[in-house]
């Protein structure tokens, strides 16, 4: 695949590999926060830690649209889905989700309709195919799906459809790394940056990391070779005193991003005043909801939804490992109460969640994989 | 697009504190303890994972089939129960098959049933003869599509040298079926006297597939048309009862185990076979053959091949100085001129199966949790 | 986070120039392209897909200028392993 | 409620006249002539009539299955196929269990899946030994009712010592199934050397019951709950391999042929003999031991106790003087205390079963046409 | 079972026929006319012809509520049952009745909501729990079942349910025995009166039968020996050369009918002008609908009825056999084409239509089966 | 026409009495007696049952009488037939 295999050449990863550990000083270790869930998939995917000296360290940041969803919010769609007329369509990622009383599948299996879609337009599509029900696109996502959202219910409207509506969770990305900057408990060296949020708001954003905070940032892209790269661009930075925002994924990524995506999505959403975090917390300031303008095609205009909110199970460490205070495997639960048929927090739902993607493709024993691989 | 941020989150110490003090080592090693613990099943209700072959399908298969029914052939989870009848080694084997769409590129529900069970027998050793079929049929289903169903069926039993004996027909109220539901079930002749079973993998064994996989699978996917993509794809529904016979005519006693590697695709027989015989699988991602439009619509859909179903190709273990003849059996067959190894028996880590990656690094490659679900994320 | 895949844009629809036909590997799809100006996508182009729409337009140029300097840091390590295992032979 | 009556009714001498001088033998005969005929299946789509076990269901069978199938056991169709593998005389059946509700009086579909597939390898003179189970299930299916259906057979199937020792589940979407089918195939060994068929019927043999008829098809209808009926009446279901091991000890080759009456009932398997053997049936109405339960039911429902289908119940074809010793093995039997003989085989009228009424006038007993409904006329 | 088994005695079967036997005069030929279904099924459930002597002849009359619905209205129901709305509640006596476009059976199959109901309450019922759906209740019978609808209607306005309604062919059992007795080919000798039609209306209404034509009438009681007793009195009646109004099932049928019924009949039903009966075609005043003040039940103005006329096939000759003019096996089609199975007619539908009985128990070759049986 | 089975009424619905329960041969159903005034139809009665509803009150007395004439028939035809046998025999 064109774009793709270019960038998993193990050859080519050897070498950054053998360049990123000569950078490294001895004696000093290196943490950087891949911000982006996506980042986490590919470094677990594609076993890229095994390329990776002992004195990096990879902690994963709060850049997964699934695990940062508060179970409230889940349980809110579902009291949405179980209403007789409506059908609720959500991107597959959302259907184990728990809420704080069960997730899409089990609703589901109650006898919600609850349907996956794989493009928010498929969701229009359904409900052009069922007049007389209630269709409910179950959005999330961070900057990089917001735009479809807000393209679809352009559609909408210019269609005169009257049944569709969207439960709208998209949350932006830098109220989010600002928050964890201004954690008191965090000591990061740097940060790869979210390589598809970026193609939408370009990399411009990230200024403050640098400046106000003075964390390099790169962003990067999402095969294993642009990983490395971007940590090898990280380290040249800290090697040679610089802090800027750089952008390893270029191909990809354009400096200014997409004027016309951040266009439309300027005009069919806006900044709520606040809206809750999984694990992070009530964040000002940090998610979208639908203009006054597109106010019939808001879900939480037309119907009477509950507002749910449930604290987090006492045993749910998320908050902690979306901030990166605490690895997967610190969580008290972690792989025993906590494991992907039976999560407890969002981040061991996704396979974009640390925890999951910690469980599902381990990192454990990591020497001794090494040792009977090789063989 | 931008304000004042505000953070209201819990406290963040307390957490971390709790677990100061333990080793990744000690945590990984009570983690894997329970990995391998019995599977229990918490859901009040079942849900669409708990029929797609991971690791929800093990809990219920495990808790409540097992449970009930406790006897040593069908506790093996083999493809088919080895029976002894009046010195007579059979073989006797079941499924059910809820395909849908009911008719797909490169074939259609009644030649799944018939091939499907036909495989079944033959990855236990054994030589098919006799399928049984019981229909549950949706009141207004087309009797035009039922015939079509069935006359393929008829052609598939002639292919895979069975015959239909039994049958049985019931028509359900509309809305209480999709139109057609088959279960076959089969019998067959263990005539070789050396038995199979998937608990018999010993390192250093080698692992091979048959061809390229996850053809079935991602053709019925896309047949459903909800996820609008066109490719050229057909099923790789074939009945294996040539090519196995030909593995073990070829290596006899140095063939371990075989399996058809559907529901839950490749990913999930290895997993099987590392858990029934408590060895460690290590498999090399590079050599699994995967076709252009399998892997593309993969990505698409952020889907991985391994554990996409085939319906026409199985996993052989093979001992090691049989592995060059099992490899050339196969190659030698039409089913398996794409034939591979993808990996050996190692023993440890013991339950657990890793991937190899094509990058060069190093994965587990565990069971499914819930359906193979098109991702965004 | 937010899977994207690159396809090649395969076909504007005449007539709905919001939608173009993209192949991915021989897997074909209609995407969007309405995060793009008309004319700004065309058959040929390469772009990142997610969930059904166009996102960004693939820089050929930057990528082969990616790949090239990846490509050269492999060939002077495989040089550099080369010249350590003749040097180890000696 | 009165008023001025006019008729704009068609004309009726050329219809009068068109058939003038053709006597009514002829043209009985020549009905009689298009009753034998091979069945044909007219609907473009399957109604619930097709899945009643009457006539619908015969032309489903016979024009689509057979016809698709064609080979000498499934063409019997008999209550299970019989096979010879390697010597060894198996028989082999299947059925598929979508009983709604699946908890009634006297049992569950579990326990139904397990004592009818035992009841076809029984009446087939097989000893019953090993069942496959196929489950589909609907996605939202209660855990704990799938648990007890399970318990249930493993019970089931420890009161008939099988061993269940092949499975499947799958899950389909919710308004896919009625919670739960249960598809079982079951295998048995032919221990004894003579052939039992329903085409062994001959003029002179002697027709049993081995008990009261349609308990089960009547609590399960009264137990959907649409028709308000409380009545203390249990199903019958029970594995019948006991009783009809007994008969074959007391009788031998005297046992012509045995079936469990099912779907469609007693009145069904008369027919299906019938025309199997191509003989006549008298059946004395007031020989047939049903329930006052039952009956009043039947009554209320304007519904024909013998179509009603029984789940441990079996007719029994015995030559004429082996019918005494028939009868008495029977009847001490626990499951056949109220055995009965009930009619007799005949010559003549062949393929057609005649019922000598309990008012003492005599009637065609035909196959039944669509379901039983409940009717008011 | 008390008030069945008593009149199903063989005993006393063999007496009466003995006495019928002696009543009939050599040489003289009875033709009698059982007006209702329900006699013409226990004339063959029970195989009463073989107690009968071949002088005495019974011929079918129009009594069986199925047989008389034409083609049309059953399209008509199938059109409102298809509604998406709509669930179309019916006797299981209906399902199989073919309409010019297949039966309720195949429309069901083909996705209409069409469900069986014992009652006209239990349909009531259906409604309570569908308060989304609208309901329809498929009304057949004569004045028998006619004031079952009419009490529930009487209750579904009480409960103010607005989302029932009646689909009403009910009909009306004198126009279409006046219109037999009109009817020049018809020679009969006497009547076997309607039982259960009578429990309503009474043995008055009859008087005209007797009166105006000629003919004697009995109202004859449901069980075989009730049958027998009719025919013994009828003969005895022309034996004595009288002409008159008799009931045998005073057990059952008061003279005046039952008040109560016929008040609530009168409220709720009215008269139509003119209905179409199957194979008999319009007959006026002959057919009940919804007074104006439950013109909210009345299926016909709720929906757009469609008001399909079908003709007959040319093949059927139900209207013949409906006013006994050709016995069943008489018409061209019977037992080969037209038979229970693929009824073309619906005489060959309802296990009364006296096809159907005479097809599916038999009386062919009914002298070989007395001896067959006699053995 | 219009199947009528009889039934024995054994209770009258104390918070619905337009609603009898009545019992066929041991089966039991709620029936409406809504064609029959308050106070006529009482436990012990037995009721003709159609489509839900009594339609009629059974009239033990005439039933009696009918059973009755019926069995006289039946008696004569007997000891004629009797009769007759041992006229035969002689
Ligand atoms: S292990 Fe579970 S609860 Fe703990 S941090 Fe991970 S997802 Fe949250
Ligand atoms: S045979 Fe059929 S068409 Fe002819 S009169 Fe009877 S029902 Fe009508
Ligand atoms: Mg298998
Ligand atoms: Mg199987
Ligand atoms: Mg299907
Ligand atoms: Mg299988
Ligand atoms: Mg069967
Ligand atoms: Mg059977
Ligand atoms: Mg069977
Ligand atoms: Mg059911
Ligand atoms: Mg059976
Ligand atoms: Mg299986």
């Amino acid at each position: 695949m064109r774009f793709v295999d270019e960038f998993r050449d193990a050859e080519q990863a050897r070498a950054l590999a053998a360049r990123i550990a000569a950078r490294c000083e001895p004696g000093r270790t290196y943490k950087f926060m891949e911000v982006c869930g996506g980042h986490t998939h590919t470094i677990y995917q594609h076993g890229l830690e095994d390329y990776l000296p002992e004195q990096v360290e990879l902690v994963h940041g709060p850049g997964c649209p699934v695990c940062v969803i508060p179970m409230g919010r889940v349980d809110d769609a579902i009291a949405i889905a179980r209403r007789p007329e409506v059908i609720l369509t959500s991107f597959g990622d959302m259907m184990r989700v728990p809420g704080g009383d069960g997730s899409f599948l089990d609703a589901k299996a109650a006898g919600a309709d609850i349907r996956m879609v794989y493009s928010p337009l498929d969701a229009l599509k359904i409900a052009r195919q069922h007049p007389d029900r209630q269709v409910v696109f179950m959005a999330i996502g961070f900057e990089t799906t917001a735009p479809s959202t807000a393209v679809t219910v352009l559609r909408a409207k210019a269609e005169g459809l009257t049944n569709f509506s969207v439960f709208c969770n998209h949350v932006t990305i830098l109220p989010a790394i600002k928050a964890i900057l201004d954690s008191p408990d965090q000591r990061l060296d740097g940060f790869l940056g979210p390589g598809h949020v970026s193609t939408v708001i370009g990399c411009e954003p990230y200024r403050f990391i640098a400046e106000q905070y003075g964390k390099p940032l790169v962003v990067a892209g999402f095969e294993p070779l642009d990983i490395l790269h971007s940590i090898d661009m990280l380290l040249a930075q800290l090697a040679e005193g610089r802090c800027e925002i750089e952008n390893q994924y270029s191909r990809v990524v354009p400096w200014d991003g997409n004027p016309t995506a951040l266009k439309v999505l300027g005009d069919v959403l806006e900044l709520r005043p606040f809206f809750e975090w999984r694990g992070l917390g009530f964040i000002s300031h940090s998610a979208l909801r639908l203009t006054e303008a597109y106010a019939d095609f808001d879900a939480e205009r037309r119907f009477d939804v509950p507002g749910v909110r449930v604290a987090d199970p006492q045993s749910c460490q998320c908050g902690e490992v979306l901030k990166g205070v605490l690895k997967p495997w610190e969580c008290k639960v972690f792989g025993t109460a906590c494991t992907p048929e039976t999560p407890i927090g969002t981040c061991m739902v996704s396979p974009e969640g640390a925890c999951a993607a910690y469980y599902n493709f381990g990192r454990f024993r990591r020497q001794r994989l090494l040792q009977v691989t090789a063989r | 697009m931008s304000g004042e941020v505000t953070i209201d989150g819990p406290v963040t110490e307390a957490g971390a504190k709790a677990v100061a003090g333990v080793s990744e080592q000690a945590v990984m090693e009570r983690v894997a303890r329970a990995r391998r613990a019995r599977a229990r099943i918490r859901e009040e209700r079942l849900t669409m994972a708990h029929g797609a072959g991971g690791k929800a399908t093990q809990s219920l298969v495990e808790a409540v089939f097992l449970e009930a029914f406790h006897n040593p052939q069908l506790a093996a989870l083999d493809d088919a129960a080895a029976l002894t009848v009046a010195g007579t080694r059979l073989a006797f084997t079941t499924d059910s098959y809820v395909v849908s769409p009911l008719f797909f590129p490169g074939g259609d529900i009644g030649e799944l049933a018939v091939n499907g069970t036909v495989n079944d027998l033959a990855v236990a050793g054994a030589r098919p003869l006799f399928l049984s079929a019981g229909f549950i049929l949706e009141e207004g289903f087309g009797v035009a599509d039922l015939t079509r169903i069935v006359t393929s069926m008829a052609a598939a039993a002639k292919a895979a040298d069975v015959r239909i004996v039994a049958g049985d027909t019931k028509v359900v109220q509309r809305g209480q079926a999709d139109g057609c539901y088959i279960t076959t079930a089969g019998v067959g002749l263990r005539e070789r006297a050396h038995d199979l079973g998937v608990d018999r993998a010993r390192p250093g064994d080698v692992v091979l597939v048959s061809g390229p996989v996850g053809d079935h699978g991602m053709t019925v996917l896309i047949a459903r048309g909800d996820l609008d993509l066109q490719v050229d794809l057909r099923s790789d529904t074939a009945p294996l009862h040539g090519a196995t016979a030909a593995l073990l005519d070829a290596c006899g006693a140095g063939v371990r185990a075989m399996r058809d590697a559907t529901r839950g695709g490749v990913a999930t027989v290895l997993n099987e076979i590392a858990r029934a015989a408590e060895v460690g699988i290590v498999v090399d991602e590079e050599a699994v053959p995967v076709r252009p439009g399998v892997r593309g619509a993969a990505e698409l859909l952020g889907i991985d091949p391994l554990y996409v179903a085939c319906e026409g190709r199985f996993v052989a273990v093979v001992a090691p100085d049989a592995a060059d003849a099992a490899l050339a059996a196969l190659r030698r067959h039409p089913l398996g001129e794409q034939a591979a190894v993808i990996g050996r028996v190692d023993d440890d880590p013991a339950h657990l199966v890793l991937l190899r990656t094509r990058f060069g690094g190093t994965r587990i490659m565990d069971l499914l949790v819930g359906d193979p679900l098109p991702r965004i994320c | 986070m937010c899977l994207g895949i690159p396809g090649e844009v395969v076909e504007i629809m005449a007539d709905r120039p919001d939608l173009a036909q993209v192949d991915v590997s021989g897997v074909r799809r209609a995407i969007n392209i309405g995060l793009f100006e008309p004319g700004e996508i065309n058959e040929g182009d390469w772009v990142l897909i997610h969930v059904g729409f166009a996102l960004s337009k693939i820089d050929e140029a930057e990528a082969t200028a990616a790949m090239d300097f990846l490509k050269s840091l492999g060939d002077a390590y495989a040089d550099e392993l080369t010249a350590l295992r003749s040097s180890t032979i000696d």
